[in-house]
C-alpha cells in the first residue's frame, strides 16, 4: 500500500485509538496520544515517499493523492507543530473531561490538514477540507462556552467558504471536465474572463476565509480564544496556514501566470488592511487569548500581503513568515494556555507578575514575542525584512507604510501580552502558582529554540521554501544560510548581526552582573517607590486596565467611525445573517454534515442546469 | 453706624428672628451678623439662609472648646456674595457625648471641616461619612485640640530633646513683672507710650 | 585576519568616541539650556561625573531578572546600532563594522533596546513605569511613521536600502539629501525631537506626572548604564541623520560640527516648550510630519 | 574604614570626587524649608553649578533634604524613602526645627531631634535657611564626602536596631516592608 | 478581589505635587476615576501651640502657617487682634501693609508662574520667574530682614518703617518686573503647546462655584467678580484704584489669564501704595507683651491672598493667650473637596497642572 494512504490510515487509527483509549482509561488514552505524537511525525519524516502518487476513481471522478514540494513545506509545519501541541495537550488536558473527543477531533484535524496538503484533485481537497473544518468545529465548541455566538459564527463562515469552494469546483469541472488541480491551472489561461474571475475569486474567498483576511475574519477571534489552548496553537499556527497554502497556489498559479496581477494586489491590500486593523484591535484586548487571536489575524495579514504581491521575494517572505508564525504563535498560545491552567485566567487585568512563578513559560513567550515583533536577532526579523524589501523593491510604498504601522503598533500588544501576564506586581493571590508541567513547557521551549536558530540560520527554513517555490514555478533561488539579499543587491549578514549583538550583550552582562564590591539586592515588587507611601493590601498597583488609553484617544477621531462601523454594523449584518442561517443550521455537527452532503449531491447532479454554460 | 448702612443686616436678623427661635442675635459690625441657635435648629437655619436668603457661600466652620462650661461652641460662617454680609450661626453642644447634625449635604465642603473637627475635638457628627483619619495618623490619645490635652507633657514623653539648653532659665515670669521703665533699649523703641 | 583586528579596534574606538561625544553633547545641552534659563549651569563634563557617581553606588536594587537585564538591552542596542552605521565615510577605524548597514535592519534594531527597557520597567511593578511605557510605545508609533516614510522615500528614490549605498550616492551626486530630497528631510527632522524624547516629547518620564516613569526604579549601576547607553544612542541617531541627509562626514571634526548643528534643533526647541500630552504628541506627528512624509513618498515615487 | 584620608585608596578618592560633584537631591519637600529649594535651584543661586540636581525617585537620589520640621506622619514616609535610597546616601537636616524642634518644640505632631530617627550628615541652621546657607551646607557635605566622613548610611546599617526602636516609638502602627541590607 | 482600577500615589514624595501632601488616585487607563486628598504631613498643631503662647508669641508663628505666602497670615492675625481689641492702626501703617501684601502677592504669583509651567514641562519658566522672585524677596529683606518669614505686620501697625531709599528700589524692581512679565508672556502664554495643554482642562462649573466654596482667581475665572479687597475692604484698599477681573471659561487657561492680569495689577497697586503713602506713625504701641490681655470676643477676618480668601476666626477669652485661632486658607476647600471632584475624569498628565492652577498649598490645610 502507498505510504500516503498508510499515513492517513495511521492518523485515523490513532484518532480512534485515543478516543477508545480515553473511554476506557485515561492513562491508556494518553499513551495512545503520546504514541501518535511520536509515531506520526516519525513515519512522515522517515517513511513517506514524497514522489509517490496514488490515484483512484470513485463514481467517475478521478482522485489523486501525492505530495509536491509546496505541500511538503506546509506539511512540515503541521508535522512539527501538531505533535508538539499534542504533547502539550497531554499536560494541558490532564484534568479535563471528554478528553477522548478532544484527541479524536485533534487527530482528525491533523488528518484533514495532511490530506489537504497531499490532495491533487478538488474532490479530495474538498473532502479533507471538510474533515478539517468539521473536526476543528468540534474543538471550537469543545469547552461549551459561547457556542451560540462563536460556534455558529465559525460554522456559518466555514460553510460559506465551503460553498464558495464548491461552486468554484463545479464551475471548473463544468469547464475542464476534470477535477485535477493541474488541469485547472493549465486550462485557466483559456477560460473566459468571467470564469477566470468567478473561479479565482470563489476559491480565493474559500481560502481567505480560513486565513481570516479582514472582511471575513469575524469568526476568528472568538474561535481562537474559545478553543482549548492546546489546540489553538495548531488552529492558528497550522490550520490557518491551509488558507495560505490555498491562496498561494491560487495567486501564483492563476493570477501570476494569467497576468491578473491586480487581483493579487487587491489581496495584498486586503492583507495590509487586515494587518493594520487587526493590530489596532489586538492592542485594546484585555484577554490574552483574544489579543493573540487578533494578533494571529494581523500576522496572517502580512503573510497574505506577501503572497498577494506575487513577486519571488514577497512570496518567499510570506511563506517564511507562515512557518515562523506557526512557531511563535504556537508558543504564545501554549504559553497563554499554560497561564490559564496554572493561574486560572488569561485576563490581563487580573493575572499579573507570573515571571518568577513561571520562568520557563515567560522565557518561551519572550522569545516568541521578540520573533513576532520582528526584532533582530531572532527569526521574525528575517521575514519582516524580506517582506519590506519586496514591497519597497516593488514600489508599493503605501503598503510598506501600512505594514510598518502595523508592525510598529504590534510592539504595543506584544508588550501588553508580556506585561499583562508575566510582569508587574506580584500579587499574593498568585503566590502559589507553579510552573507548568514539563509536558507543556518542553514543546514551548523546543519551538523557541527553533526561533532563536532561525535568527542566525534562517537557511534551514529557506531550503524547504525554495523547494516549494520551485514547485510553484519560480526558478531555484539560491538562498544562503544566513545572508539576506534583496533585488538591489543590498544584504544583511545575520551571523554578523547575531555575533556582534551577542558579544556586546555578554560583555555588558558581565559588567553589570559582576558583583565586585557592589551589592545587588533583590527586593519584592511591593517595595517600590510609591511616593513614600507604604502600599496597602487593598491597593491595586498593577496598571493593566485600559493600558493603551492614550493610543485609543489618538485613534478615536481617526478610526472610531471605521472600527465601529466595521465591527458593529458589519457584525449586525452578519448577525442578521446568522438569524437566517440559524433556521437552517441547528449548530449541530451532524445537521451540518447532512446539509453539506445534500447540497453536494444536488449540485453535482444538477450542475449543468444551474450553471448553464 | 447709621441705620441706613446696616439695612441689609437688620433685614436678615428680622427674617431669622421671625422664623426661628434664636437664643441670641446681634449685629457685630457692618457686614457681620451673629445668631445663636440650639443644635437642632442648625440645619433649618442654615438651609433657610442658603435657599431663601442667598447665603450660598459656606465660608468657614469652627469649633471652640469652652472647657469651663463643659461645652463646645461650633460656629458656621456664611457669606452673601451680593450683599457682602457674613452670617455667624453659633451653637453649643456638651463636650461629653454631644453631637451635631451633619451638614455636608448642604455644602459638600463642610465634610472637610466636620471631619477635622471630629478628629481634632472628638465631636460627633450624625451621619458623617468619609475617612476617619484626616490629619493625624494612628493617633490614640485624646483628641489634641481639646483643652485638656497637654501637648508639652505629651512631647516630653514621646519625643527626644536635644541636650545643651538645661541651664536656660524660664524668664517669662520675670519679664512679666517688669515695668515699662525697665525695658531694654531696643524694646523701648517699640513701646513709646 | 589583520582586517578583523582593525575592525575590532575600530569598533572599540567608535564606542568610546560615541560615549565621549554623546556625554559632552548632553553636557553642552545642559549648559546651553542653563544659559537660556539665565544661569551658569553645570560644567560640560558634569555627565561623566554623574555616570561615574552612579557607577560607584555601593548598592543596587532590582525586582528580578528582567529589571537586571533592562539596561543591558538598552546598551546592547545602542552599541550594536553603532556597529551598523558608518560613522565616517572612509578611514581606517571609524568606518567600523557596518556590515553594509541596512536601513530596515537599523529601524528594527533600534527598538530592541526600548522594548527590553520596557520589559525591565514592567517587572518593577511600579505603576508609573507601566504608564510611562504605555506612553512611550504610543509615542513611538507616532514618530516612527513619518520617520519611516522619509526613509522609504529615500530608499525608493535612490533604489538602495543601505546607509552605505545612500552615502555613496550622495558623494557621487555631490549633493546632500537634505537638498536633493528636501521633503523627506523635513519629515525626518520633524520626527526627530520625538526620537530624542526632549521637550515637548518628554512624556515618557515626565517627572511632574509620573515621577520619571520607566526609570523610576532604576538606580546605581543600572541608571549609570542607561545614561551611558542614552549618550551613545544620541550620537548614533545624530550620525544616522548626518549619514542619511547631510552626506556623512569624512573626518571627525566635520562629524562633530554636523551632528552638533543637528542636535541643536531638538535641544533649542525643547528649552522653550512645555510637554505635550500623549495623544497630542501623536497627533502632532500625524499632522505635518506625516504630510511631508507623504509628499516625500510621492516625490520619490513619481 | 573611611576615617582618615590617608587610608583612602585611589579608587575611593576618584569615587568620592565623582560623588561629591554629582549630588542628586530627592524631590521631597518635607517641610516649609522646601520654599527655599526652588530659589536655590533656579537662576540666581543655581545649585546645578555644583552638580546638584533633582531626582524624582529615591532609587536615583543621593541626598535627602529634610526641609524643616518633620511631622510624625511624614517621618514614616521619610524613613520609607530613606531606606529605598541606594548607598551611599546623605541626609541634610534643614532649619532649626530639624535640629531641636525649633518653633514647634512643644508640638505633639513634630519630632524634635532628627538624628535620633535617621542619621544626619549635615545640619543647616536658620529659620529658614537662606539659599546661601543651603549651598554652604552642600559645600560642607561635599567636603565630608571627599574626606569619606559622610557615612550616615553606614551608621544607619550598623545601628539599625537603635534607630528602629526610636522610630517605632513614634510610629505605633509599623507596617513597613523590611529593610534588608 | 483586587480593584480593576490602578492606585497611584501622587505624593508626598513626588516631583509633581505642590508641597507635602498626597493625592491618592484611582486611575483607569490614564484617566482618573477617583481622587482622594490626604493631608496631615505638615501638621504642626498651630492652633494648639497658640493656645500655649501669649498674643505676641503667637504672632511670631502665624507666618509659618503658609510658606509660599506668609504675609496674609500676619495681616489676618493682626487685624483680628485689632478688631477684638479695638486697636487703631496709623494710616501709614495701613499703606505699608497694603504694599507688603501686594508684594507678597507678586512673589506668590511668580512662584505660581514657575509651578504652573513647570508642571507642564516648561522648565525655563520656573528658572526665570523663581529667579526674578528673588528681587521681591530682596525688597522684603530690606524691609523686614527676612526673605521668607517677615514677622512684619503685627498688631497695631508694622514692625519697622520703610528703610531709606526703599521707595526708589521698590519702584525700580516693579519696572524691571513689568518688563520681565512681557518675556514671560512670550514664553508661556503665547506658546501654542501651553495653550493646548491648558485650554479645556480642569473646568469648574461656574454655576456651582460660589456654593462649592471656590475663592480667589479660580472663582474669578468662573466669571464671578469676587475679591475680598473689594467686597469687604480692609486697610486702604478702598482708597486705591484697581478693578477685579472676571473671565468666562473656568479652565486652567482662564485661571492663568486672571493671574496674568492680577500680577500686573499688583505691581500697579504697589506703586499706588508707595505714592499715596502718608508720613507719620507706623505703629501703635502695645503693652508689655506678657501682660497684654485682649478682651473677650471673637472676630472673623478675611484677606485676599494670591490664592483667594484667607480667613482667621479668632476667639479671645480675655486672657493673655488666644482661646482659639482657626485658620482657613483658600486651599482648605480647593485642595480637598474641589480637587477631589475636579480631578475625576481628567488625565494623569493634568493632575499636577490642575493642582497648580488651583493653588493647592498643603500647610494651610492642616496647619
Amino acid at each position: 500500500m502507498s505510504s500516503l494512504v498508510i499515513l492517513i490510515l495511521i492518523i485515523a487509527g490513532f484518532a480512534l485509538l485515543s478516543y477508545f483509549g480515553h473511554s476506557i482509561n485515561k492513562t491508556a488514552g494518553n499513551i495512545a496520544v503520546f504514541a501518535a505524537a511520536v509515531l506520526i511525525p516519525l513515519y512522515w519524516f522517515t517513511r513517506v515517499d514524497f514522489s509517490e502518487t496514488v490515484s483512484f476513481t470513485i463514481s467517475g471522478f478521478q482522485m489523486e493523492l501525492g505530495y509536491n514540494m509546496y505541500g511538503k513545506l506546509f506539511s512540515l509545519i503541521v508535522m512539527i507543530l501538531s505533535p508538539l501541541a499534542l504533547i502539550y495537550a497531554l499536560g494541558y488536558m490532564k484534568d479535563s473531561k471528554r478528553t477522548g473527543t478532544f484527541y479524536f477531533s485533534f487527530l482528525f484535524s491533523i488528518l484533514g490538514m495532511t490530506g489537504i496538503l497531499m490532495s491533487r484533485d478538488f474532490i479530495s481537497l474538498f473532502i479533507f477540507w471538510e474533515i478539517m473544518t468539521w473536526s476543528s468545529y468540534l474543538l471550537v465548541i469543545f469547552l461549551g462556552k459561547d457556542v451560540e455566538k462563536t460556534g455558529i459564527r465559525y460554522m456559518v463562515f466555514s460553510a460559506l467558504g465551503a460553498y464558495a469552494m464548491f461552486m468554484a469546483i463545479v464551475i471548473i469541472h463544468r469547464n475542464t471536465g476534470s477535477m485535477m488541480l493541474n488541469d485547472y491551472f493549465n486550462a485557466f489561461g483559456n477560460f473566459s474572463t468571467g470564469t477566470k474571475f468567478l473561479t479565482g475569486i470563489l476559491l480565493m474567498f474559500g481560502f481567505a476565509l480560513k486565513s481570516a483576511v479582514m472582511p471575513v475574519h469575524v469568526w476568528a477571534p472568538g474561535a481562537y480564544s474559545n478553543t482549548p489552548m492546546a489546540y489553538t496553537s495548531v488552529f492558528s499556527g497550522a490550520l490557518s496556514k491551509m488558507g495560505v497554502y490555498g491562496l498561494g497556489f491560487v495567486v501564483i498559479n492563476l493570477f501570476a501566470h494569467a497576468n491578473l496581477h491586480f487581483a493579487g494586489t487587491i489581496l495584498a491590500w486586503l492583507g495590509a488592511v487586515t494587518a493594520v486593523l487587526a493590530t489596532f484591535s489586538a492592542i485594546f484586548q484585555d484577554d490574552a487569548k483574544k489579543l493573540l487571536a487578533y494578533s494571529s489575524i494581523a500576522q496572517l495579514g502580512y503573510i497574505v500581503t506577501g503572497i498577494g504581491i506575487g513577486t519571488e521575494l514577497s512570496i518567499f517572505a510570506g511563506l517564511y513568515l507562515a512557518v515562523l508564525h506557526a512557531a511563535f504563535k504556537g508558543v504564545l498560545f501554549m504559553a497563554a494556555g499554560a497561564v490559564e491552567r496554572q493561574a486560572g485566567s488569561t485576563d490581563m487585568t487580573e493575572v499579573t507578575g507570573l515571571i518568577r512563578k513561571m520562568p520557563l513559560t515567560f522565557f518561551a513567550s519572550l522569545v516568541a514575542i521578540i520573533a513576532l515583533a520582528g526584532v533582530p536577532p531572532l527569526g521574525g526579523f528575517v521575514g519582516k525584512w524580506m517582506l519590506y524589501e519586496s514591497l519597497i523593491n516593488n514600489g508599493n510604498f503605501l503598503m510598506v507604510i501600512m505594514i510598518f504601522l502595523s508592525s510598529t503598533a504590534a510592539f504595543l500588544y506584544s508588550y501588553k501580552f508580556l506585561f499583562g501576564l508575566f510582569l508587574g506586581q506580584e500579587e499574593p493571590e498568585f503566590e502559589n502558582v507553579k510552573e507548568a508541567s514539563p509536558l507543556m513547557t518542553i514543546p514551548m521551549l523546543l519551538l523557541s529554540v527553533f526561533l532563536m536558530i532561525t535568527g542566525s540560520f534562517p537557511g534551514i527554513v529557506f531550503k524547504y521554501i525554495a523547494e516549494g517555490m520551485t514547485d510553484l514555478g519560480f526558478h531555484d533561488v539560491n538562498w544562503q544560510m544566513s545572508v539576506l539579499t534583496n533585488a538591489w543587491g543590498d544584504s544583511v549578514n545575520l551571523q554578523h548581526v547575531t555575533l556582534s549583538i551577542g558579544v556586546v550583550f555578554v560583555v555588558f552582562l558581565i559588567f553589570l552582573t559582576w558583583k565586585g564590591y557592589k551589592k545587588t539586592y533583590y527586593v519584592s515588587t511591593k517595595d517600590i517607590s510609591s511616593s513614600g507611601e507604604v502600599i496597602k493590601p487593598e491597593d491595586n498597583m498593577t496598571y493593566s486596565t485600559d493600558f493603551y488609553k492614550p493610543f485609543e484617544r489618538v485613534l478615536h477621531p481617526i478610526l472610531k467611525r471605521k472600527i465601529e462601523k466595521y465591527y458593529d454594523e458589519f457584525g449586525e449584518g452578519i448577525g442578521a445573517l446568522f438569524d437566517f442561517m440559524r433556521r437552517i443550521y441547528t449548530g449541530n455537527g451532524q445537521t451540518y454534515a447532512f446539509y453539506v452532503i445534500v447540497f453536494l449531491v444536488i449540485l453535482l447532479v444538477f450542475s449543468k442546469n444551474i450553471f448553464g454554460y | 453706624m447709621s441705620e441706613n448702612i446696616l439695612h441689609n443686616e437688620q433685614k436678615l436678623l428680622n427674617l431669622l428672628e421671625k422664623k426661628f427661635l434664636l437664643k441670641e442675635s446681634r449685629i457685630i459690625r457692618a457686614k457681620r451678623v451673629e445668631v445663636k441657635v440650639e443644635p437642632k435648629e442648625v440645619i433649618p437655619v442654615l438651609l433657610y439662609a442658603k435657599e431663601n436668603s442667598g447665603y450660598i457661600h459656606f465660608a468657614h466652620m469652627s469649633c471652640v472648646d469652652w472647657i469651663e462650661d463643659g461645652e463646645f461652641e461650633v460656629v458656621y460662617i456664611l457669606w452673601h456674595p451680593e450683599e457682602k454680609i457674613n452670617l455667624f450661626v453659633k451653637t453649643r453642644v456638651p463636650r461629653d457625648n454631644g453631637s451635631l447634625p451633619n451638614i455636608d449635604f448642604i455644602w459638600r465642603q463642610a465634610n472637610t471641616y466636620e471631619r477635622e473637627i471630629r478628629e481634632m475635638f472628638g465631636l460627633r457628627f450624625e451621619g458623617l461619612e468619609g475617612r476617619k483619619e484626616f490629619i493625624l495618623e494612628d493617633w490614640n490619645n485624646i483628641p489634641p485640640m481639646r483643652r485638656d490635652f497637654d501637648t508639652e507633657a505629651y512631647v516630653k514623653e514621646v519625643f527626644f530633646h536635644r541636650l545643651g539648653r538645661e541651664d536656660a532659665k524660664d524668664v517669662r515670669e520675670k519679664i512679666q513683672e517688669r515695668t515699662d521703665e525697665e525695658l531694654p533699649d531696643f524694646a523701648k523703641k517699640y513701646s513709646r507710650d | 585576519m589583520e582586517g578583523i583586528g582593525y575592525k575590532i579596534l575600530g569598533a572599540l574606538l567608535t564606542t568610546l568616541l560615541a560615549f565621549t561625544v554623546g556625554m559632552f553633547y548632553a553636557g553642552f545641552r545642559r549648559k546651553i539650556i542653563a544659559r537660556i534659563q539665565n544661569r551658569v549651569g553645570p560644567p560640560v563634563y558634569q555627565n561623566f561625573l554623574d555616570v561615574l557617581k552612579l557607577l560607584s553606588k555601593k548598592t543596587s536594587v532590582n525586582h528580578g531578572i528582567m529589571q537586571h537585564l533592562a539596561p543591558l538591552w538598552l546598551i546592547t542596542m545602542s552599541v550594536s546600532t553603532l556597529m551598523f552605521i558608518p560613522v565616517l565615510k572612509d578611514g581606517l577605524f571609524f568606518t567600523n563594522l557596518n556590515f553594509s548597514g541596512d536601513l530596515i535592519f537599523l529601524l528594527y534594531i533600534m527598538v530592541f533596546g526600548p522594548l527590553g527597557m520596557a520589559l525591565g520597567a514592567g517587572q518593577t511593578g511600579n505603576p508609573n513605569s507601566a504608564i510611562g511605557v504605555s506612553r512611550g510605545l504610543t509615542q513611538m508609533v507616532g514618530f516612527e511613521i513619518p520617520w519611516i516614510m522619509a526613509i522609504v522615500a529615500l530608499m525608493i528614490q535612490y533604489k538602495t536600502t543601505s546607509v552605505t549605498g545612500l552615502l555613496d550616492i550622495q558623494s557621487q551626486n555631490g549633493t546632500w539629501m537634505m537638498f536633493s530630497s528636501p521633503l523627506a528631510f523635513i519629515a525626518a527632522l520633524l520626527a526627530m525631537p520625538g526620537m530624542f524624547r526632549y521637550a515637548p516629547f518628554d512624556i515618557v518620564g515626565a517627572p511632574a506626572e509620573l515621577a520619571s516613569g520607566p526609570i523610576s526604579e532604576f538606580g546605581g549601576k543600572y541608571l549609570s548604564t542607561m545614561m551611558t547607553s542614552g549618550s551613545i544612542f544620541a550620537f548614533v541617531k545624530l550620525t544616522l541623520y548626518v549619514d542619511l541627509f547631510m552626506g556623512g562626514a569624512s573626518n571627525l571634526i566635520e562629524l562633530v560640527i554636523k551632528t552638533f548643528a543637528l542636535y541643536m534643533y531638538p535641544v533649542l526647541w525643547g528649552a522653550v516648550s512645555p510637554r505635550f500630552r500623549t495623544e497630542q504628541a501623536v497627533r502632532y506627528f500625524w499632522g505635518w510630519p506625516l504630510f511631508f512624509g507623504f509628499a516625500a513618498l510621492i516625490y520619490a515615487a513619481f | 574604614m573611611y576615617n582618615d584620608k590617608e587610608s583612602q585608596k585611589i579608587v575611593d578618592i576618584i569615587q568620592n570626587f565623582a560623588r561629591k560633584h554629582s549630588l542628586f537631591v530627592l524631590a521631597y519637600g518635607t517641610g516649609c524649608g522646601a520654599i527655599e529649594i526652588p530659589p536655590t535651584m533656579t537662576s540666581r543661586y543655581d545649585a546645578e553649578r555644583f552638580g546638584i540636581r533633582g531626582a524624582a525617585t529615591p532609587r536615583q537620589a543621593d541626598v535627602l533634604l529634610i526641609t524643616g520640621y518633620l511631622a510624625t506622619k511624614t517621618l514614616k514616609r521619610v524613613i520609607r524613602v530613606y531606606e529605598q535610597m541606594q548607598d551611599p546616601k546623605y541626609v541634610m537636616g534643614f532649619g532649626s526645627c530639624a535640629i531641636n524642634g525649633g518653633m514647634y518644640w512643644d508640638s505633639y505632631n513634630t519630632i524634635n531631634m532628627l538624628d535620633k530617627y535617621i542619621p544626619v550628615d549635615v545640619y543647616i541652621n536658620g529659620c529658614m535657611p537662606r539659599p546661601e546657607a543651603v549651598i554652604a551646607g552642600f559645600v560642607k557635605l561635599q567636603k565630608l564626602i571627599q574626606e569619606g566622613k559622610a557615612d550616615g548610611w553606614d551608621r544607619y546599617k550598623k545601628n539599625l536596631d537603635e534607630y528602629r526602636a526610636n522610630q517605632k516609638k513614634i510610629i505605633t502602627n509599623w507596617v513597613m516592608p523590611d529593610f534588608n541590607r | 478581589m483586587r480593584e480593576k482600577t490602578t492606585t497611584l500615589y501622587l505624593g508626598p514624595q513626588h516631583p509633581g505635587i505642590t508641597g507635602n501632601m498626597m493625592v491618592k488616585l484611582q486611575v483607569q487607563g490614564d484617566t482618573v476615576v477617583k481622587a482622594e486628598t490626604h493631608v496631615g504631613y505638615l501638621h504642626r498643631g498651630f492652633e494648639k501651640l497658640m493656645e500655649r503662647r501669649n498674643w505676641l508669641q503667637s504672632f511670631t508663628i502665624v507666618c509659618r502657617i503658609c510658606v509660599p505666602e506668609p504675609d496674609p497670615n500676619e495681616e489676618n492675625y493682626s487685624r483680628a487682634v485689632e478688631e477684638i481689641e479695638g486697636r487703631e492702626v496709623p494710616e501709614r501703617a495701613k499703606y505699608i501693609r497694603v504694599m507688603t501684601l501686594e508684594l507678597a502677592r507678586i512673589a506668590t504669583y511668580l512662584l505660581w508662574y514657575g509651578g504652573q509651567s513647570g508642571s507642564a514641562g516648561l522648565y525655563t519658566m520656573p528658572q526665570w520667574s523663581v529667579g526674578d522672585r528673588n528681587y521681591i524677596l530682596d525688597l522684603f529683606e530690606d524691609l523686614t530682614g527676612g526673605r521668607i518669614y517677615h514677622m512684619y505686620i503685627w498688631p497695631g501697625g508694622v514692625r519697622r518703617d520703610l528703610p531709606h531709599g526703599f521707595k526708589d528700589k521698590a519702584m525700580r524692581t516693579m519696572d524691571y518686573l513689568e518688563k520681565r512679565l512681557d518675556d514671560y508672556d512670550k514664553l508661556m502664554f503665547e506658546n501654542s503647546i501651553f495653550q493646548k495643554r491648558a485650554k479645556g482642562v480642569g473646568i469648574i462649573d461656574p454655576e456651582k462655584a460660589t456654593e462649592w466654596g471656590v475663592v480667589g482667581p479660580p472663582l474669578r475665572a468662573c466669571g464671578i467678580k469676587s475679591d475680598v479687597r473689594k467686597d469687604d475692604p480692609y486697610e486702604v484698599y478702598d482708597k486705591l484704584d484697581f478693578e477685579v477681573p472676571a473671565m468666562e471659561g473656568s479652565d486652567v487657561w482662564t485661571r492663568a489669564l486672571i493671574r496674568r492680569f492680577e500680577i500686573r495689577q499688583s505691581i500697579n497697586l504697589v506703586r499706588q501704595a508707595l505714592d499715596k503713602m502718608p508720613s507719620g506713625e507706623y505703629y501703635n504701641k502695645i503693652p508689655n507683651p506678657h501682660k497684654w490681655t485682649i478682651p473677650a470676643g471673637d472676630a472673623f477676618v478675611k484677606t485676599e491672598s494670591a490664592r483667594g480668601e484667607f480667613a482667621y476666626y479668632m476667639v479671645s477669652d480675655g486672657s493673655n493667650k488666644p482661646r482659639r485661632v482657626h485658620v482657613k486658607g483658600p486651599a482648605y476647600v480647593h485642595g480637598v473637596t474641589l480637587l477631589e471632584n475636579l480631578l475625576v475624569g481628567e488625565n494623569i498628565a493634568d493632575v499636577s497642572f490642575i493642582m497648580n492652577s488651583l493653588g493647592t498649598c498643603p500647610p494651610e490645610i492642616e496647619r
